[in-house]
């Protein structure tokens, strides 16, 4: 915000108050939707040709030099597309939730420090409103899932409500541990407490443990494999987006696609130290290497979450209530006494020590409590 | 749950990373990328691929092997393929097809018209690239657009061409030969000098202006379109005078060249009364030869003369097998068996 | 509230219907759903029903050949090979060493192919995007480049006649068959390595669908799905039809039936199957491939009954089949697996999940082909 | 080993008034009201044990006026070879009666089903006797030899020769320009 200020001031000081006004408020918005839109775009071709190559096929490689333009491709096929509403559906909710659904995603942008001295708004309780705002899209997925008048969308928003309910907390929790060693809830805080060599919180052994239940917790608040259930296509058709077709659809994706990034950008700043890098502090290009450390660290996220879709079956619903409350939710609890061993020990090494320790024992023992259904090998007998 | 974030899951992420990895070093589809980028990339198709049947012709499209006899029509599973028998000016039935239609949306190009087709005149072809307006009338095929030649034949399958041209040599005997038996003697091989071949029909290459290659491609109206069957096409420039007609009929008379004394009726040039005339005087098995169809196609499962044994033997019940013969043959086997008191 | 204090919720009328992701065609489930809970299910088919036995009955024998590949289009080989067994045991009709082998090679290549993408599907039901099918795929692809090479089309052979086979095996083919089985034990290394361990997958599917073996064999379940259960029924070892008893080849059993068993008793087949085609590729006589006295034309079967069946990969397939004399046959049935393994689809899905349904039925690995004919 | 089929008809006559007949390609024909009875032996006696019911079928006899089940019964406890059980029952829709022998087999309910759909014999005793194949609204049995396919259900594009003269004599949905004489 205030490096805008700085700009503006410095090349043209004859600027009328309004406009430098315009400019502060509305540039950061206009800079993060740009970015983000491409990224978004850049997200689903990127998606397409790895799980092609994943399936040693070769992915979209017809539209564009190497299938570069399948996304606007794709974009303009579903504005061209006929739009049906179905007859008994909600007309208003049915028009309103795929609106609900995007909001909510760009919404969490505004708190995430894409590089050193930008990010959009600097809340000082930057993740509280990141974590209220992101579950904003459940509300929106019901409503879809409610209006379209379809049993199939019905069951896929009753499985959604209960999956971002149910993951809300471990996730939350994950989080506290964050805000406990950062001492702060503003973003760009939790970024400056990463400094140092092995400053990143997930170098830490209740950081590296918070960093998995956050990244799962985000797959499930995202609802990518192995947590699609909200719109499993096997099972359920589509799950709440069945009814929709066109740009609404279009919008879905988006929604979608984008709050995959966000949460990432997330996990990114708390876990991976945001834009924090070798050589994010230099004077002249400092901001831009940062930023490519960001986007590099989102890389991974990205990753992991592709990796994961083209490898791994669905979750079936009741497990994954089961794996969010039974094990993440007490697995995170502990998780935060950890922390504060660690953080009272009285040095470093010991600190370290002792709740890696305490750690283990916690994921063992809760493993072992939750293997009601034991995966025993089977055996098979051959006749001749 | 108890290693629900065990082995299993990460092996199952290493066994996605190196296909995802081995797919960028695999260029000669050794092992993994075996899509081709078609229409790029073409496939090469192995011989024995089969799509849907054309018929094969030696040399110019109007000696084609068919013969009309009408085996692959009555075989055909789903009754795809339709034949008119074709009959020269004064109606002599002559031994090729005036209308040979294949309808492609009912063909389920399964081949047994190539298996069966005694004469291997129809064939398995192997271009799949086929694409067409309408539903119904652009996907039957007519004749001239199924004729395909046989250096084509071999050009696709040659492997099967020379074998099928091995067999057939022999069994091709010159025109002008006489051989009653075995052999199956080609159209209009007659016994009496050969009347002046039918013009033979321009083939596409050769024709010049455009509306003549349009009328041979469209190959003329067919039967389920406005008007009657008009094949070859009349060719618009050169008018044949009418003259031609009449003196062909008179060379038709029926002066046989010596033949053996067994069979002079066998010959499938000559329409159905003139056998019977023929054969008046002769035994019940000459008799009901002469009633045949004269190809010899193995349609019955015999030849004719085979056939006309067993059938005066008593050997065989069933009169209705000469599938060439249509009902002519059939209603004449019946009255000649009705009268020897065999039926 | 009810007078039980338990809130009364109102059951979900739910039709999986002809029109669904996973059904694997056209066929269609009415499920009465509790929540996520299945109440009640009733199978509906025939959405894909040509009447195939009523253009058999107006085909002469051979005619109705082309047809059987339409029934299930995955196996067309195994097809084949059921209609011709069951006109040669009418006919007595004795089919040449070579020819016979040929037909188990092509038996064998098609159980592999239809097994790799009947798990590739399972898995893909249970949610892994297409990953495993579409390796199923890519060996299937190669296999049907054999077939298209032997018989002139990938899947739709018509490859095999009264008495022996169509088309012989050259040697260009042959070394085709020999570096695709080469392929086939690295392909399942791998295919076991990306899905047996899978934990996911196997919460998913262990004790999910479980068949006792009583239900199996009083409900004539007959491949993989009874073998799952502990039934232990093969009819390549039973009848010894064709030359199986010469190769040396076990038949995995499992003991609870459920849809692991299921997924892995098919798995153990395929590496059975590699080793039984290792062994008939090995040592396929020279010799004629049809049998000399076959007619094409107006064949005729001796009147009476027969019934004819082998071992298809999804169960026992048999053609019963009525003949006067004439050149028709007066009557033509199919007994088809899919079709017999659907009875029990009800007992294993009470109780389940609706994604369970769902994988239950992938479990069964039905083709609608075979189920409407 | 299966004991001889005339074994199997003592053994059956010994303990059920069935009237038993060996029919030619060696299967047993029972009758009607004994059909249930003679099934339940095949599949309780200790020698036979045939669990197994791999295929119902029914045939349409027309020249013998009959419709004629056929089942075939094997034993997978003992392993052993196809046993046939025929029960015939009169073509006329209304007499076309046949116990149902669900209760013994399982695995006979949807073979039943199918028969009742395209044969029309009624199996008493099934759980759920409903068409399977077909359509709930279809009135006739399809697979009778004297079913005439009613003509707008489907006709083929191209028609010709039998196909024709039936689109013609049944006046159904046929194109103008098919209706020329083509032969």
């Amino acid at each position: 915000m205030d490096a805008i200020y700085q700009l503006i001031h410095q090349y043209c000081p004859t600027m009328p108050d309004w406009l430098t006004l315009a400019l502060i408020v509305f540039l950061p918005i206009a800079i993060v939707m740009g970015v983000f839109l491409t990224v978004f775009a850049f997200l689903t071709w990127v998606e397409r040709k790895s799980l092609g190559r994943i399936q040693n096929r070769r992915g979209p490689n017809r539209v564009g030099p190497v299938g570069l333009f399948q996304p606007i491709a794709d974009g303009l096929k579903l504005l061209t597309k006929e739009d049906i509403v179905p007859a008994a559906a909600d007309k208003l909710v049915h028009f309103l939730a795929p609106v609900l659904v995007v909001v909510p995603a760009f919404l969490v942008l505004a708190v995430v420090p894409v590089a050193k001295g930008f990010v959009a708004v600097d809340l000082n309780i930057g993740v509280l409103f990141a974590l209220a705002v992101s579950t904003g899209s459940v509300l929106a997925q019901f409503m879809a899932g409610w209006a379209s008048h379809n049993k199939f969308s019905l069951l896929g928003a009753m499985r959604g409500v209960a999956q971002v309910i149910s993951y809300e907390v471990p996730m939350v929790l994950a989080a506290v541990v964050v805000l406990m060693a950062a001492g702060t809830l503003s973003s760009v805080g939790i970024v400056e407490a990463q400094r140092g060599l092995t400053g990143w919180f997930v170098c830490k052994p209740w950081g590296l443990v918070g960093f998995v239940i956050f990244q799962l917790c985000a797959m499930a608040e995202v609802a990518r494999t192995p947590f699609d259930l909200p719109e499993a296509e096997s099972e359920i058709v589509a799950g709440y987006h069945t009814e929709y077709s066109g740009f609404k659809f279009a919008l879905f994706q988006m929604g979608e696609y984008v709050a995959a990034i966000t949460m990432g950008g997330i996990t990114v700043t708390m876990f991976l130290g945001g834009y924090l890098g070798p050589g994010c502090d230099m004077p002249k290009y400092g901001w831009l290497i940062s930023a490519c450390w960001f986007f590099a660290k989102l890389a991974i996220t990205v990753v992991i979450n592709i990796w994961a879709r083209g490898t791994w079956p669905r979750v079936r619903v009741d497990q994954l209530l089961a794996f969010a409350w039974k094990l993440l939710l007490p697995l995170s609890l502990v998780n935060i006494v950890a922390m504060a061993v660690w953080h009272f020990a009285p040095n470093k090494l010991v600190g370290w020590v002792e709740s890696a320790v305490l750690l283990a024992v916690a994921i063992v023992a809760l493993v072992k409590f939750n293997a009601g259904q034991s995966f025993e090998k089977r055996s098979y007998r051959f006749t001749t | 749950m108890s290693n629900i974030l065990g082995k299993g899951l990460v092996e199952g992420l290493v066994v996605t990373a190196k296909n995802f990895v081995g797919s960028y070093f695999d260029g000669k589809r050794k092992y993994r990328m075996f899509n081709y980028q078609y229409p790029e990339e073409r496939m090469k198709l192995p011989e024995n691929s089969r799509t849907f049947p054309f018929l094969v012709y030696d040399g110019t499209p109007d000696q084609l092997r068919c013969t009309a006899c009408k085996i692959c029509e009555s075989e055909c599973p789903p009754q795809c393929i339709y034949i008119v028998k074709d009959s020269d000016a004064n109606g002599k039935p002559l031994q090729r097809p005036r209308v040979f239609d294949i309808d492609t949306s009912v063909c389920m190009q399964c081949g047994i018209c190539a298996e069966v087709c005694p004469f291997n005149a129809i064939k398995m072809d192997c271009d799949f690239e086929r694409s067409a307006h309408a539903r119904f009338d652009d996907l039957i095929t007519h004749l001239p657009v199924l004729l395909k030649s046989n250096d084509y034949y071999h050009q696709i399958k040659s492997a099967e061409a020379t074998r099928v041209d091995a067999t057939r040599k022999p069994v091709k005997k010159p025109a002008a030969a006489t051989a009653p038996t075995a052999a199956t003697p080609k159209a209009p091989v007659a016994v009496a000098p050969a009347p002046a071949p039918i013009n033979p029909m321009p083939t596409p290459s050769d024709i010049s202006n455009e509306d003549e290659r349009a009328a041979w491609q469209r190959g003329y109206q067919s039967a389920i379109g406005d008007g009657e069957i008009v094949w070859p096409p009349p060719v618009v420039v050169k008018k044949k005078e009418a003259g031609t007609k009449p003196e062909q009929s008179v060379t038709n008379a029926p002066s046989p060249a010596p033949s053996s004394g067994g069979a002079p009726w066998h010959d499938s040039g000559l329409d159905l009364a003139k056998r019977m005339e023929m054969a008046a005087g002769r035994a019940l098995a000459d008799k009901l030869m002469a009633a045949m169809a004269q190809l010899d196609c193995q349609a019955c499962g015999f030849d004719c003369r085979g056939y006309a044994e067993s059938l005066a033997a008593g050997a065989t019940k069933d009169f209705s097998l000469c599938t060439p013969g249509e009902d002519a043959t059939k209603n004449m086997l019946e009255k000649l068996l009705k009268e020897a008191g065999k039926l | 509230m009810s007078a039980t204090g338990i809130i009364e919720t109102q059951t979900l009328e739910v039709s999986l219907g002809p029109q669904h992701p996973s059904t694997h065609g056209v066929f269609r489930m009415d499920v009465v759903l509790d929540g996520e809970y299945v109440v009640k299910l009733k199978p509906v088919m025939g959405y894909l029903h040509r009447n195939h036995e009523q253009i058999a009955e107006k085909l002469n024998w051979l005619g109705s050949m082309p047809y059987t590949d339409r029934l299930d289009y995955f196996c067309s080989m195994t097809n084949n090979w059921a209609y011709a067994l069951a006109v040669e045991k009418m006919t007595g009709l004795k089919v040449p060493e070579r020819a016979e082998y040929i037909r188990v090679i092509m038996a064998e290549l098609t159980r592999l192919l239809n097994h790799s993408c009947a798990i590739g599907f399972l898995i893909s039901d249970a949610g892994a995007w297409f990953t495993p099918v579409l390796y199923a795929i890519r060996e299937r692809e190669l296999i049907l480049d054999f077939f298209e090479a032997v018989s002139g089309a990938r899947m739709m052979c018509n490859y095999m006649r009264f008495g022996g086979v169509r088309v012989d095996l050259d040697d260009a083919t042959l070394a085709m068959a020999r570096n695709l089985v080469e392929r086939w034990p690295k392909f399942l290394d791998e295919f076991e390595a990306l899905l047996l361990g899978n934990e996911v997958f196997a919460a998913r599917a262990q004790g999910v669908g479980i068949l006792p073996r009583e239900l199996a064999v009083n409900g004539s379940i007959s491949g993989p799905v009874a073998r799952a259960s502990g039934v232990e029924y093969d009819i390549r070892k039973v009848d010894k039809y064709g030359v199986y008893e010469r190769f040396d080849f076990r038949v995995p059993v499992g003991e609870k039936g459920d849809t692991f068993d299921r997924f892995m008793i098919r798995i153990l087949e395929m590496r059975e199957s590699v080793k039984i085609l290792q062994q008939a590729l090995r040592d396929i006589p020279a010799g004629p491939f049809i049998a000399s006295e076959t007619k094409l034309r107006n064949f005729k079967v001796p009147a009476g009954d027969g019934y004819g069946r082998i071992e298809a990969p999804k169960g026992e397939l048999g053609f019963y089949l009525v003949s006067d004399g004439g050149a028709k046959p007066c009557r033509y049935h199919v007994r088809p697996p899919s079709f017999i393994n659907l009875t029990v689809l009800e007992d294993m899905c009470l109780g389940q999940k609706v994604a369970d349904a769902v994988i239950i039925l992938g479990s069964i690995d039905i083709v609608l082909g075979e189920v409407d004919r | 080993m299966l004991p001889s089929l005339e074994q199997i008809r003592d053994s059956i006559l010994a303990v059920i008034p069935a009237t038993v007949e060996l029919v030619p390609t060696n299967s047993l024909r029972v009758d009607r009201e004994s059909a249930l009875a003679v099934a339940n032996f095949l599949k309780r006696d200790p020698k036979l044990r045939l669990d197994f019911c791999s295929c119902v079928t029914a045939v349409d006899y027309i020249k013998q006026d009959c419709i004629e089940v056929v089942y075939h019964l094997y034993s997978v406890a003992l392993k052993h070879g196809p046993v046939v059980l025929k029960v015939r029952a009169p073509r006329a829709v209304e007499q076309c009666r046949v116990p149902s022998l669900t209760p013994v087999w399982r695995g006979c309910e949807y073979q039943e089903r199918e028969a009742f759909d395209l044969y029309g014999v009624k199996f008493d005793g099934h759980p759920d006797l409903r068409r399977i194949l077909m359509w709930d609204e279809f009135v006739d049995h399809p697979m009778r030899k004297d079913y005439v396919a009613p003509m707008d259900y489907e006709w083929e594009p191209t028609p010709h020769g039998e196909t024709l003269a039936r689109a013609k004599a049944q006046g159904g949905v046929v194109p103008a320009s098919a209706l020329e004489a083509k032969k």
